[in-house]
């Protein structure tokens, strides 16, 4: 059963030093206040993966958490580039990053792979692309009924995997609705689980479009409420459009982000 | 009305839309494209976001793929690996519209990174994102770039997606069952495949264009169509719809 | 669009002799009332295919509609033996079915993998069984990363689909909620579909668990009312346990059943 | 008060699940079984049937395992390739209950066919359903048969769901993960695979029942532990439990 702490400690108790980490969220619900987390308590070596790295996974490949990002799209969305994403591949600064690259339907496959038990997952994809090149993980497999080749993904389990949700109960159970993207298979699929949460709830009341992540499958949980800002949570708070546009800047440049850094 | 290049992409992207059932839309231009198609001329198109939204009915253009009022407005929200695995792979979208740092003459699309080498690139690109799978799936594919000779490249640094790639026949040795891009549309014109060479060629100058211009733009050695057009301008109701719908954004 | 229908039309527009046709329903929302029209037309030769086999599908088989049964599960549950697929499978009455055998697993991942548009789909399955020496489509395959033996099975992509659901909207978006098994799956899977419903509404509203088939999925929809008895539809009525304890007397004897047959 | 031995069997499979976190729970005794231990002494267990219903609360033990209070009561409802993909399959279930028409000295275990071929066979019975994979997968299976010559064979007409197959190893061999059956509770008593032969091997006798009798209803020379001991009778409390249960069911 999933036991209720706080940010600090589920996050310290998790996450350690060269862990495969995953933080999921597909623009929604992304568990930001648990990245911010990571890099306060200074965390090293870590594998980042996460379908679309957004503007939390820059901040953590730029505060020197990440060694190697396993993604599909790394930007901002509607904005532009990641700029301390990009500093780190161009010109290896903080250190360079090695990079697991894979597409978005590659991805959720490799998630939905670890959340099953299997060690890979099949899928049309890839073909034709320069990514099976540079990516060892995308491999032709044959159909053993129609000779047909398909593309083979390896499963992937992250060590931890961290999600934040609209509300929990007090015995751990957690619900989420709106867009839940590929969160209930990177809880399922990890080692241990952290789920960061808005409101912690005596029972949860039955509400449409809304999944559960039984307690018995989550590690941890913590109240965090705002612990997905500047994402938006449905039915909590809105996007801050305003945080991203203006992040561009302050990641432009390595004094600004530094600056922005020492007051996190 | 005197309208913009830019307004003449949209316009032309969102009329391409006629006729279609459904639309597996990406973030920026093909989202504005596909929600002035809704308002316009194709009022039951459905949208399917990749954030797993089904048949979102936004008030305005979402400024990310995943914003809250998709969800809500959507007939159906489903998983990542669902909206992925049960509705793109299986080829039942209709059309799918990507955009691209660069393109070559085969339709074919880099969104990963310019100059030096993959490891070292000169400029790292947000990625594949869900782009190859859609460009591989979807009954068909419209492209939507800003025509310039950086853009629009012999040789690209990086195959992220594939149109025809190296051309005729590659699709199906490929085994993508999509039938690839059926059209190009710029900011100064529409190029589609040649139905022989699968080659993008010039079918449409934008008014006020001129080929010259289309071609100085290009960086390969473009061909024209013999049935060269020019696009209808747009009229006032689609200026009017297209600007109701920008000035909402921020 | 899915185009509103009655039943009659619905099925002989969609089901011919010789299609694979599965009803799908796991335990709650069985299509009976189309089955029972499927048996009224006299179809002839057709591949049922059903996770569970249960009464309507004895009915169907008693009938004389299938030629072969593609199923991992076929009984009258809580109570024993479907005893007219018994009759055919023992001693070929009123003529021989031939079995295409699987386990639940198996039968969930061949729709999973027909919905996904896959020829086949992965799961750890069968080993050791004697399940692989009599169904053909059952295969090893090795995970191209791991070296792992696993077991494929066949996409499973009905010529026609049928459910049950509790409502659809006038323009053929169907809503079923509670327990809806491989429902979906069925359907995305399937070449023509058609959905039964309790109610046809003007909107769908909002309900807690519920899942929405798109009209532009869905081929028919039909307005049958009480179409899933004697199973159930989750808020219209309650599963008819007393029919299920006195089929197994009606389909214990071909004479008993030729009565009801002659009723329908 | 005196109990039947059918109650004495399903009150010693209730008590099997003390201490387990997680139950996959097939119709018929065993859903009758664990619905009672969360009665008695384990109200946490969380109950998954292969509908899709996640942690079910029935208020009484469901006819079949689609009932519609499963999935009202539910912690979750899932589709059911995902509640066999997502939850059995992985080995995330403690606990999976199964019965059979057949059992060997291995614990593998036949609900395919009895008599003849398989294309012809004397019976037909209902087939694998959910057995193979949870007989796979779970970490530990109990099987609950009762005990009879027709049903404790020395050799299975087809294999459904496998034990240990042909004895120690063969699961490793066979890429099957969970441990395997841990006991098999008759109406006369209780086996346990033996830990080197991986035999079951009789370990307990219920109240009353001799080892004779259990030998009798036995279709292989019956082995009996070294430690054969008595099960305990039922409390009152047990029974009282128990028939509250049943009395609910029509």
């Amino acid at each position: 059963m999933a036991e209720l702490v706080d940010l600090a400690t589920g996050v310290k108790q998790l996450v350690r030093d060269g862990d495969t980490v995953a933080l999921e969220g597909f623009t929604h619900l992304i568990p930001v206040a648990a990245g911010h987390e990571i890099i306060r308590q200074g965390r090293r070596d870590l594998t980042l993966a996460r379908m679309t790295p957004d503007i939390v996974y820059d901040q953590m490949i730029g505060a020197g958490c990440a060694r190697r990002l396993v993604f599909a799209w790394g930007g901002n969305p509607g904005v532009g580039s990641l700029h301390r994403l990009r500093d780190a591949v161009e010109r290896g600064w903080p250190h360079p990053l090695e990079l697991d690259e894979h597409s978005h339907a590659g991805m959720a496959n490799r998630y939905a792979a670890g959340a099953s038990g299997l060690p890979f997952a099949v899928l049309r994809g890839y073909n034709g692309t320069d990514l099976p090149k540079h990516t060892a993980g995308i491999k032709p497999i044959t159909c053993p009924f129609t000779g047909e080749v398909l593309t083979a993904v390896p499963a992937l389990n992250p060590d931890v995997a961290i999600v934040h949700a609209q509300r929990a109960d007090r015995r751990g159970n957690v619900q989420l609705w709106g867009i839940t993207g590929v969160q209930k298979e990177a809880i399922l699929a990890a080692r241990r689980s952290l789920v960061t949460v808005e409101e912690v709830v005596d029972t949860l009341e039955e509400k449409a479009g809304s999944i559960v992540l039984p307690s018995w499958v989550v590690t941890f949980v913590a109240h965090v409420p705002g612990g997905a800002r500047p994402s938006y949570a449905q039915g909590y708070y809105e996007r801050d459009n305003g945080f991203y546009k203006a992040w561009d800047a302050i990641s432009r440049d390595r004094d600004r982000f530094g600056e922005w850094l020492s007051t996190l | 009305m005197t309208f913009t290049a830019e307004e003449m992409m949209t316009i032309t992207a969102a009329r391409a839309l006629t006729g279609h059932g459904s639309c597996f839309v990406g973030i920026g231009l093909p989202s504005l494209a596909a929600n002035l198609a809704r308002r316009l001329h194709n009022p039951d198109l459905v949208l399917i976001y990749e954030s797993g939204t089904i048949g979102a009915k936004p008030s305005r253009p979402p400024l990310s793929i995943g914003d809250g009022e998709l969800a809500t407005t959507a007939d159906a929200v489903v998983s990542v690996p669902e909206v992925f695995n049960y509705w793109l792979q299986p080829g039942r979208i209709d059309v799918g519209f990507l955009s691209a740092a660069q393109v070559d003459r085969f339709g074919n699309l880099n969104t990963t990174v310019i100059g030096g080498s993959y490891q070292n690139p000169a400029v790292r690109l947000p990625g594949a994102g869900g782009a190859p799978e859609i460009a591989a799936s979807c009954r068909e594919v419209i492209l939507v770039v800003r025509q310039s000779k950086r853009a629009f490249v012999e040789r690209l640094d990086f195959v992220t997606s594939v149109g025809f790639g190296a051309g005729p026949g590659d699709r199906r040795r490929l085994g993508l069952r999509g039938s690839g891009p059926v059209m190009l549309i710029t900011d100064l014109g529409v190029l589609r495949p040649d139905p022989q060479t699968c080659e993008l060629t010039l079918t449409n100058l934008h008014p006020g264009v001129s080929e010259d211009a289309v071609r100085e733009a290009t960086g390969w050695a473009l061909k024209t169509s013999e049935t060269l057009a020019t696009t209808k301008e747009p009229t006032d109701e689609e200026l009017a719809a297209l600007r109701e719908l920008t000035d909402d954004d921020e």
